[in-house]
């Protein structure tokens, strides 16, 4: 499936832009993807960490994600 | 009352702590986070913060219901800026009002503490031949 | 910087702030004491502060100096109110400045503490049906 | 020798004002001038604590008092 990915700080940087599309296998799950990202663009596995949300949340490993849920890339967090 | 917001203007300490104050307080711990002139020596020119909005105002809420799972606070408020801020203004102003004192500065710290660990706003320091996103890598 | 005084007018937080406030500072703590409406569920009317003036204000120099021996603390302020105080006023305002959010918290909890167990001000609580030196008596 | 004490809070309740004039032996200490406090004023007894300072600093034990020094009481404090 086709799936619209948002990014910010350096993820958007790492990506080319605040969105991006990635074809991934149906029923792909949060760990799964990220795993996928990690190959795709070899620049993420320098940070610190990366994490990935699903509608607001931060998504466990094991959740799937679906075609119309958001999901964004959360690199290392630095409010404050 | 929790108030939460993220501002792309000035933000205003003296707003957010007669925003906690109340009769029942005895104690009002405020938090002010700066722009600091420099990072590790090297003169910092301006900070930009960018944050996920809706997850970020979110994640902001849990914070302010941990605290008043744990904490008698009644009243808690968290403003953080987003967008370009020179050195010396204000980041972020958590005010959290307590009847007794220690729960205050403890339920400040918590707030300040994992809305570093986990708010999704970032911040790029921009310094006079470069930018870096901050504690993006080990 | 060090800034102490004693005040028989209403405390300005935002002065404190603004005092303290500098380039080189990321975190900035800021303790507001103020009067609470009740004591043990006894409703509390209005306070009387009095203080032994010149020794009240040498201690209170003296946690400042103890604090910049500890923490990297550039600016201090520590503003008392004495007088009749009503109940939601401000008693005590303490603000500290340092280059990191953690030092900040320490310093001024610090401040508080010790303010309560070694400068001369003294506090009266007066009800509807009396009135009480605070923490007098064990 | 006569020595002019000050009181603050709660002390100035229990010896009658702001003020007073007591008569003690010439090179007290403060410890002594508060044995003295103790049993000519027994209220103080009932209080958390009592500390003497002289000339703006809480006075140590052994610390002698001349009739010159600003002498004052300090009951429990309970500023902030």
């Amino acid at each position: 499936m086709e799936l619209t990915i948002l990014s910010f700080g350096i993820a958007k940087d790492i990506v080319g832009g605040p969105q991006c599309q990635l074809n991934v296998p149906a029923e792909i799950t949060a760990k799964e993807l990220k795993a996928q990202l990690l190959q795709q663009y070899p620049a993420f596995q320098d940070l610190r960490s990366l994490a990935i949300a699903i509608n607001n949340t931060y998504a466990t490993d094991d959740q799937v994600i679906s075609p119309t849920d958001e999901v964004v890339l959360i690199p290392p967090v630095s409010g404050g | 009352m929790i108030d939460i917001q993220l501002l792309d203007t000035p933000l205003s300490p003296q707003q957010c702590l007669e925003r906690v104050q109340n009769a029942a307080a005895g104690g009002i711990n405020l938090f002010v986070g700066t722009v600091r002139n420099q990072t590790k020596g090297k003169p910092v020119v301006r900070l930009e913060f960018e944050a996920y909005a809706p997850m970020a105002i979110s994640e902001l809420y849990k914070i302010a219901q941990q605290i008043q799972a744990r904490w008698p606070a009644k009243h808690i408020v968290i403003h953080h800026r987003v967008g370009t801020l020179e050195v010396g203004e204000i980041a972020v102003v958590i005010a959290v009002a307590t009847p007794h004192r220690l729960a205050s500065f403890q339920a400040c710290q918590f707030a300040i503490d994992t809305l570093k660990e986990t708010v999704p706003i970032w911040k790029k320091e921009i310094f006079e031949d470069g930018e870096v996103w901050v504690a993006a890598h080990p």
